[in-house]
């Protein structure tokens, strides 16, 4: 747990952060994995539907045609 | 409608669970706290008025998704729709029915239940006017959500979870007015404002049931 | 004109299912609908009740004097049959007419828990609740669903004397035959095909 | 055209498509920039020291939280009148986007009181209000989820998102009244300090749109807040703000097309 704190501490020293800087530390890192994690399942859930609708137009323009 | 009422609160008692689910449930919420919380009177006497009052909106939920469930399975609801009963009337007397079956013997019993939790004696009369002044406004906003959930499968769960955060102002204003009243403060504010929210669902709520109903009967 | 329907069309699930429907019904007279099942005949009924608003096309007929019942009659078990029954009186209004249990053979089942009736009984007691309420137009879904042949009988001697006879309207959708000499239609040509618009997909279209 | 022509689900996607990869773009830009600028080049502040640079993500988030549900119950009031798919489909895409928000704002919100409360979670009035918006949320799109037919189902949301915006607006008086006495003193700063930086950039924006000179004075006349701060939190509001617009555009595309896909099939069944 000690290796924690020390990484932590030394990113914020570096960053000039002071006391608190696990705080500050952590809820930038979290807010952006959730900002990230929501963009990133936005962008799948897109490509996968436009993928399935392709199919179903596809299937569907076949058997009029056909 | 009072012939709808009349009809609903008579099922209620033939079917027994009416009256008797909400305060059997509310019983055992309160005799289960001070197992949990331990018997020292004076924390019972701290949380006696928040506890009574999340056991009588729990005693509420649970008879909820009963409301319309029953008559959307024997048809009675498309029956309903088309007398000349209004639905909007239909939804303020289920509401009221519901009041009458659950909100009302759980503002009776609460005071008896008070003494289990060394409740602080003056606060009696203030937990009593604020479960009257409140249980009706749970009730409404209930069956408003039940309303909401009559089409869907399992429908209870979510149920409560469209209601809870309904729940929330009265429960505030409620077990905050038995609160100051237990302190021996004047409790007036949050039972205005107690009242107000009760008043308020039952000017706006019946409409959205009615739409909400309305909908599920397409 | 008692009820007059001109070319409605209604969907089901946001799909138009029947469309240019269109008939007139003048007092004292029945319409039975036929038609495969699925075909959109409880959709229309539900449509011409106003539990559902048509695509296009009017329903018109007198004020509060329609009333829809489906083998689904919305009657309480724990109440006896004549508490379910005074119940639709007062929730429509009206008296308790007493011929209404002779008419409809529940004489000896007046105090019975509605529970404890027969699946034939209990379908009796619901056609009995369309006796109670006196609605003139009465849009009926597969009434006779579990009626043995005298029942149906029954049902249909109440719809003739009782309902007919006072000027009311039916219309009726039912597989078998009633014995009342009310004209048929048949759904299948009104069936809505690719070209029909309305219902709520044709914007994704 | 008028407005309600984007309202058709085919020229809404073709409108917005185009636009998303600047949307995003602009996003990603303003978000960096004002990040970066807030956390690296704006000095601590003297009481809250290095923790003052969570505002730069929890004002944002906290005022997205908001205004998301602001723009749902606008969406499901048109979606009721108008009828009109695209608003319903934007309000289910926009819900999603709104709890995340809320989450960043609760997340953020604990952590930046830590250190002043001492514990983790002190049901400060605010951030109890957004925990109860949370549950708002949950329940909209528990509701969307329940229900099947894609018209019943925006109705209902629809009406749940009035009644709901109601009681909310309800608790969140409730809230302030149930938790005077809590920290009054330090939240008083740490609250007013956020609320005052969000009058200003109110101010700012109404002043530079109607040139009003006496709600600028308001704004100013805390002086406690210097500049420094203001500007990389405004860029940081128009990065989440574009984000949102950018977001919402892409997930109501896919649920026109999730919905254009049921029509095809349910009319393919027809026959």
């Amino acid at each position: 747990m000690d290796l924690f704190t020390s990484i932590v501490d030394m990113i914020s020293t570096f960053l000039g952060l002071g006391k608190y800087g696990l705080e500050v530390l952590s809820s930038y890192v979290i807010s952006l994995a959730m900002l990230a994690l929501l963009v990133w399942i936005s962008a799948r859930r897109a490509a996968k539907v436009r993928a399935e609708l392709a199919a179903v137009e596809a299937r569907l323009k076949d058997s009029n045609d056909g | 409608m009072i012939a709808l009422l009349a009809r609903d609160l008579r099922l209620a008692v033939r079917a027994g669970g009416g009256f008797g689910l909400g305060l059997a449930f509310f019983l055992i919420v309160i005799v289960l706290i001070p197992f949990g919380v331990g018997p020292e009177a004076s924390v019972l006497t701290r949380i006696a008025p928040g506890v009574l009052w999340v056991a009588a909106l729990l005693a509420a939920l649970l008879s909820l998704d009963r409301i319309f469930a029953l008559d959307h399975e024997d048809g009675s609801l498309p029956l309903l729709a088309t007398s000349p009963l209004p639905l909007e009337g239909v939804a303020l007397t289920k509401g009221v029915a519901h009041w009458l079956t659950t909100g009302l013997p759980l503002t009776l019993a609460a005071p008896a239940l008070g003494f289990l939790l060394n409740l602080a004696p003056a606060a009696y009369p203030y937990l009593l006017a604020s479960l009257a002044l409140g249980t009706p406004a749970l009730s409404m906003i209930g069956t408003f959500g039940a309303a909401l959930t009559v089409g869907i499968r399992r429908g209870g769960l979510l149920l409560s979870l469209l209601v809870l955060p309904l729940y929330v102002p009265t429960l505030i204003f409620g077990a905050e007015a038995v609160r100051l009243g237990s302190d021996g403060l004047s409790a007036t504010v949050p039972l205005a404002m107690l009242s107000g929210i009760t008043l308020f669902s039952y000017a706006l709520l019946p409409f959205a049931t009615a739409a909400a109903l309305r909908i599920n009967l397409r | 004109m008692m009820l007059t329907v001109e070319n409605v069309t209604c969907a089901r699930g946001g799909m138009p299912v029947l469309s240019g429907v269109s008939f007139a019904l003048d007092a004292g007279q029945a319409l039975v609908l036929r038609g495969p099942n699925g075909c959109g005949k409880t959709t229309l009924l539900r449509t011409l009740a106003g539990l559902q608003s048509p695509l296009a096309g009017s329903v018109t007929f007198p004020e509060d004097e329609g009333a829809y019942a489906s083998h689904a009659d919305g009657i309480k078990a724990q109440l006896s049959v004549t508490e379910n029954l005074s119940f639709w009186a007062d929730v429509h209004g009206r008296p308790m007419p007493d011929d209404v249990f002779t008419s409809f053979d529940l004489d000896d089942l007046r105090d019975r828990l509605a529970g404890t009736l027969s699946a034939g009984q209990k379908r009796r007691l619901g056609l009995a609740r369309l006796g109670v309420i006196g609605r003139k137009v009465l849009f009926l879904d597969e009434p006779t669903v579990s009626l043995d042949g005298f029942s149906v009988r029954m049902f249909a001697d109440f719809l003739r004397d009782k309902h007919l006879a006072q000027g009311g309207v039916a219309v009726i959708a039912t597989h078998i035959d009633l014995g009342l000499d009310a004209p048929e239609m048949d759904l299948t040509p009104f069936k809505a095909d690719h070209t029909a618009t309305g219902g709520s997909d044709e914007a994704f279209l | 055209m008028s407005f309600w022509e984007y309202a058709n689900p085919k020229k809404f996607i073709a409108t917005t498509t185009p636009i998303l990869p600047w949307a995003f773009g602009i996003a990603a830009a303003c978000l960096i920039v004002g990040l970066v600028w807030g956390f690296f080049f704006t000095p601590d502040d003297i009481r809250q020291g290095s923790t003052v640079k969570i505002i730069y993500l929890h004002v944002p988030a906290a005022m997205m939280a908001i205004n998301v549900w602001g723009m749902m119950l606008v969406t499901s009031l048109i979606w009721l009148i108008r009828r009109h798919h695209v608003s319903a489909l934007a309000a289910r895409a926009a819900a999603p986007i709104g709890i995340v928000m809320t989450l960043i704002a609760l997340v953020t919100g604990a952590i930046w009181g830590q250190p002043m409360w001492g514990t983790w979670w002190a049901w400060d009035p605010r951030l109890t209000s957004f925990l109860i918006l949370f549950l708002f949320y949950l329940g909209y799109m528990a509701l969307w989820e329940a229900i099947d037919d894609p018209d019943t189902a925006a109705d209902l949301t629809s009406i749940l998102c009035i009644v709901g915006s109601v009681f909310a607006f309800l608790s969140r008086f409730a809230v302030q009244f149930w938790n005077q006495g809590l920290h009054q003193a330090e939240s008083v700063s740490l609250w007013e300090w956020t609320f005052n930086v969000i009058a200003r950039f109110f101010a700012f924006v109404w002043n530079s749109i109607f040139g009003a000179e006496q709600v600028i004075e308001v704004a100013v006349r805390e002086e406690n807040v210097s500049n420094v701060f203001f500007v990389p939190l405004l860029i940081c509001m128009i990065g989440f703000v574009v984000l949102f617009v950018a977001l919402v555009f892409q997930r109501t595309t896919t649920e026109i097309r999730v919905r254009r896909i049921r029509a095809l099939e349910s009319r393919a069944r027809r026959g």
